[in-house]
């Protein structure tokens, strides 16, 4: 019995990687330019759109609590929704928070209260824009048809972890006029956003679009960072297929370590 | 045979209020809504106070004393309420955080990201087997194109050229999965919806 | 001018025609049944043989784990086989639940399905809503009387009711079924009653756990389930019983051929309007 | 000025910091009992102070319904509508408990048939969204639509009594999918990985407040 537990041998050595590749990054001063995400790039243009309309901008964070294995799909939703404060607050445009489990409240409602100090409006943040409602999924769903239904929002912004309601909230946002941006860090849930959403944000890219709108260079060398492990990645594929073709299962009894 | 459960009879009211939405937003929908959402709320209210008396109060009173961390935590969330103290819930929330995520993305790399790659590991000729190696050759295929595809940075991409044409190869290969998962859903959807109907057709109009 | 007009309502059209039209075609087939022709599949013919297959008197376990958010995809499931098992004569049910709305789900399919003769406390046997997940189906498996406090679900004493005196552990068991609301009760039923006591175990999943299911039977930790409403249908198929899963069948069948339809209308539209340059 | 931001912001980063060290050696490294049993136990305090947030909901609920009501903003009845359901729902379960006869009476027949078909909305928006956006407006959405379509012959009742090759092509679509699904599952997971060991290190500045930096 060593020290490591048995079979995580490379899961923690890629754990390592990740994490040293990230503070390598992080200290270094140039950005990297990145491919474009066009629905990040339709945020603003959204908002701007509501703006015109002088309608409401509705964003959330998903039925899922911050104490669950969402948190870091949570965090990258509040990410955005810190941009959207700013954004909204310096248009002068309102943004309605409906968000469902209680852990995520305190939370999302000082990064709204934030998003606008730094916006230098600070009196655009209004506590009554930020809905509770209860993480239960449907009743969820059926307050934000309430919301998109009759405070008309012109821009329905959704990034971050969805589950059977992406279908609900895509269809309906389609009725009300409202422009939906969504993105679903799960596979068979993001089918029904692209089915249904204006533009859709896929997996990694949710992750990915708190930097985008940053601009801020740590943030987004840290994303650079990944690549290099998605690098490896088809590496480690190419070789490993190449192996077992040979007949030889070193590689996936490598990674079984 | 109408049914005279009074039961069935307010879920049947409830469920045709719910379905009035499809055609418009109106007054019933909105009863049916505002129902949900306090019904939800008062019983996301108990479930919570029961956690905390069955998993915390529970430890306390047998001594266990290091649970005072989860009520003190706990208590400091409502700091929220005086600007001057806001800060303080930071604590609560960092405990939960820290816990999260690091539970969240501590399987990852093996369940998510190795087992997968491994997954994908397959030969690329199966001798005397056209049909499978026709098989494995796109499962790595479109393992590589669409991982490629995610790959953000230019600096890190090949030239343009090869680059838009792998990301066309793996956009495909992830269209299909959403495909496939998409057309794979829509009889649970249906069984859902049929559900629905057999409960108004059959146990409370008793067609 | 009249064709384009066509053309804009096949694929213009409002939703709400669509959403009326879509449940229509679900709800029509349920009031006037057509019985379209059903291919039976292997997952409900080795269930079905099995329990076909039980000896006279044979004792079953049932975890009756039913629960309000899953049971319109589970109930089907669940009521076909607890129907299965009182048409058959030769078998003695002990249930019990590890979900709280388990009795509420259990009084109701019981009613639906009738007993076909089945004696309460003889032939069939309730034990209630059991808390403690893991823990519990531990301690169910190992000892009935002590987990349930030697009562039933009605407060009875376990000593009344014959059935009982035969009961005391898992080793008791000829097949046990388990009714899981997630992958998780799945889980623990292979740690604390397939692996330590070797019984039979076969379950009725939810339709999204089914797919990491089939490396435990590869391994006969799991010897079979029915996962879908179309497996339940199946099954009333076998069982020669038509109920609410054959029913919804043809509606299911009419529901697909319509969104096959619809999806090719729009798409003809589609590309009817691009090469009259309509769109753009 | 100094002691506040170590306050404020650095000592909670630095509990992010240890809850994650502490979880995440419990699962890669064989530790003692004891620090595997400090593990759980941080997970229950975790779950016991993100059970405390209700208050903050229900204050939330009750401010924004309350002021509806105050203010008589339009359909401020329908609030005293959910407060009063509020009100039913949380005295019956805490009178009788969560599994008693009175209080799934009041869930069954009130929650459950909302829940439900709320739910099952799914199957009627499906059709419409397949029909209205599914266009092949370019070769991705094209295959996309092909595959779910031979996966939806292939799974509907009739299909395999139609023609016994529609199955076998569904099962197919099968290996169509394990590409992308795998890519997906790989990029999505190296995502959250990153984004965790960024907030353990305590760089995604938004969830601490920017108070500091």
């Amino acid at each position: 019995m060593g020290i490591l537990s048995e079979g995580q041998t490379c899961a923690l050595l890629l754990f390592a990687l990740v994490a040293i590749l990230e503070i390598y990054f992080h200290g270094q001063k140039t950005a990297r330019h990145l491919r474009r995400i066009e629905g990040v790039e339709k945020i603003d243009e959204a908002i701007r759109r509501a703006t015109e309309m002088g309608r409401p901008v509705l964003s959330s964070t998903g039925i899922d609590p911050l104490y669950s294995t969402c948190a870091p799909a949570i965090i990258a939703n509040l990410d955005v929704i810190g941009h959207l404060a700013q954004e909204t607050a310096k248009l002068g445009t309102q943004l309605i928070l409906a968000i469902g489990p209680s852990d995520v409240l305190p939370l999302a409602t000082e990064i709204y209260r934030e998003g606008c100090v730094a916006a230098g409006v600070p009196e655009a943040f209004r506590e009554d824009n930020v809905r509770f409602i209860t993480d239960e999924q449907w009743p969820y769903t059926a307050a934000i048809f309430g919301i998109m239904e009759r405070e008309k929002p012109a821009a329905n912004i959704f990034i971050g972890r969805y589950h059977a309601e992406a279908l609900h909230f895509g269809v309906i946002g389609k009725r009300t006029g409202a422009i939906t941006i969504a993105g679903n860090t799960e596979l068979g849930m993001s089918s029904f956003f692209v089915v249904s959403c204006d533009y859709t944000l896929l997996g990694e890219e949710v992750y990915a679009a708190g930097a985008y709108l940053s601009n801020n260079i740590s943030r987004i060398n840290a994303i650079s960072s990944q690549d290099i492990i998605k690098w490896i990645s088809v590496a480690l594929t190419m070789i490993g297929a190449i192996a077992v073709t040979m007949g030889s299962s070193i590689f996936t009894n490598i990674l079984s370590l | 045979m109408i049914t005279t459960d009074i039961g069935i009879w307010i879920g049947a009211i409830l469920t045709i209020f719910v379905f009035s939405f499809l055609y418009k937003d109106n007054k019933f929908f909105r009863f049916a809504e505002y129902t949900v959402v306090g019904a939800a709320m008062g019983h996301v209210l108990i479930m919570n106070v029961n956690a905390i008396i069955q998993i915390g109060w529970a430890q306390l009173i047998t001594g266990n004393y290091i649970y005072l961390i989860a009520f003190l935590g706990g208590l400091l969330l409502y700091s929220r309420f005086w600007k001057k103290y806001a800060w303080l819930m930071r604590y609560g929330i960092a405990i939960i955080i820290g816990t999260s995520t690091s539970l969240a993305v501590r399987a990852a790399p093996k369940a998510e990201i190795l087992e997968q790659i491994k997954g994908s590991m397959v030969p690329l000729l199966v001798p005397g087997d056209a049909f499978g190696t026709i098989n494995n050759i796109i499962i790595v295929v479109f393992t590589i194109a669409t991982i490629l595809y995610f790959i953000f940075t230019m600096e890190l991409r090949p030239s343009p050229k090869i680059a838009d044409k792998i990301g066309r190869v793996g956009r495909i290969g992830l269209y299909c999965a959403l495909g496939y998962y998409l057309g794979n859903t829509v009889m649970t959807r249906f069984t859902f919806l049929i559900d629905r109907l057999q409960y108004l057709l059959l146990s409370w109009l008793g067609l | 001018m009249s064709r384009r007009n066509i053309l804009d309502i096949l694929t213009d059209a409002d939703p709400r025609w669509i959403y009326l039209l879509c449940l229509t075609v679900l709800s029509a087939p349920l009031i006037f049944p057509v019985g379209l022709p059903l291919v039976v599949g292997d997952n409900a013919r080795g269930f079905y043989t099995y329990i076909e297959s039980l000896p006279e008197g044979s004792k079953v376990a049932f975890s009756w784990g039913a629960d309000s958010m899953t049971w319109m995809e589970q109930g089907l499931g669940a009521t076909v086989i607890l129907k299965h098992l009182m048409m058959n004569p030769g078998i003695k049910i002990v249930a019990f639940s590890n979900m709280a709305q388990g009795p509420l789900y259990w009084k109701m399919t019981l009613e639906k399905v009738g007993t076909y003769g089945k004696e309460y406390g003889v032939d069939y046997v309730y034990l209630g809503y059991l808390p403690g997940k893991e823990a519990m189906f531990a301690a169910v498996a190992a000892d009935v009387w002590g987990a349930c406090g030697g009562k039933d679900a009605y407060g009875k004493s376990l000593e009344d009711l014959p059935l009982m005196s035969d009961i005391h552990s898992a080793n008791d068991f000829d097949l046990y079924i388990h009714l899981p609301n997630g992958i998780d009760p799945v889980m623990i039923s292979i740690r604390q009653w397939q692996m330590p006591y070797e019984i039979p175990f076969y379950c009725i999943p939810l339709g999204a756990v089914q797919s990491s299911l089939v490396s435990y039977r590869k391994t006969g930790q799991i010897s079979g389930w029915i996962g879908s409403a179309r497996e339940a249908a199946e099954y009333e198929l076998l069982m020669n019983s038509p109920g609410l899963a054959l029913s919804g069948m043809d509606a299911q069948s009419f529901g697909h051929i319509f969104i096959i339809v619809l999806i090719i209308i729009g798409n003809v539209g589609y590309f009817i309007k691009k090469s009259r340059g309509i769109e753009k | 000025m100094k002691m506040s931001e170590t306050l404020k912001t650095k000592i909670p980063k630095l509990i992010i910091f240890l809850c994650g060290v502490l979880t995440i050696a419990d699962l890669y490294l064989n530790v003692p009992v004891s620090v595997h049993n400090s593990a759980i136990t941080l997970q229950k305090i975790a779950m016991v102070i993100s059970a405390f947030s209700i208050g903050l909901g229900v204050a939330s609920i009750l401010t924004h319904h309350g002021g509806a009501i105050m203010r008589r903003t339009g359909g401020w009845y329908f609030s005293i509508w959910l407060l009063v359901l509020f009100a039913i729902f949380a005295i019956v379960g805490f009178a009788y408990g969560p599994t008693s006869d009175q209080y799934m009476w009041l869930f069954n027949n009130i929650f459950v048939p909302v829940n439900q078909t709320m739910y099952s909305l799914l199957g009627v928006f499906i059709v419409y969204a397949l029909y209205r956006t599914f266009q092949a407006k370019n070769i991705e959405v094209g295959v996309m639509i092909v595959v779910s379509l031979f996966t939806l012959i292939g799974r509907a009742p009739i299909g395999g009594y139609l023609w016994s090759g529609f199955p076998a092509i569904r099962e197919w679509c099968k290996i169509l999918n394990l590409g992308g699904y795998r890519a997906f599952i790989i990029v999505s997971a190296i995502g959250a990985v990153a984004m965790g060991i960024r907030v353990l290190l305590g760089r995604e500045t938004s969830i601490l407040g920017r108070g500091g930096e």
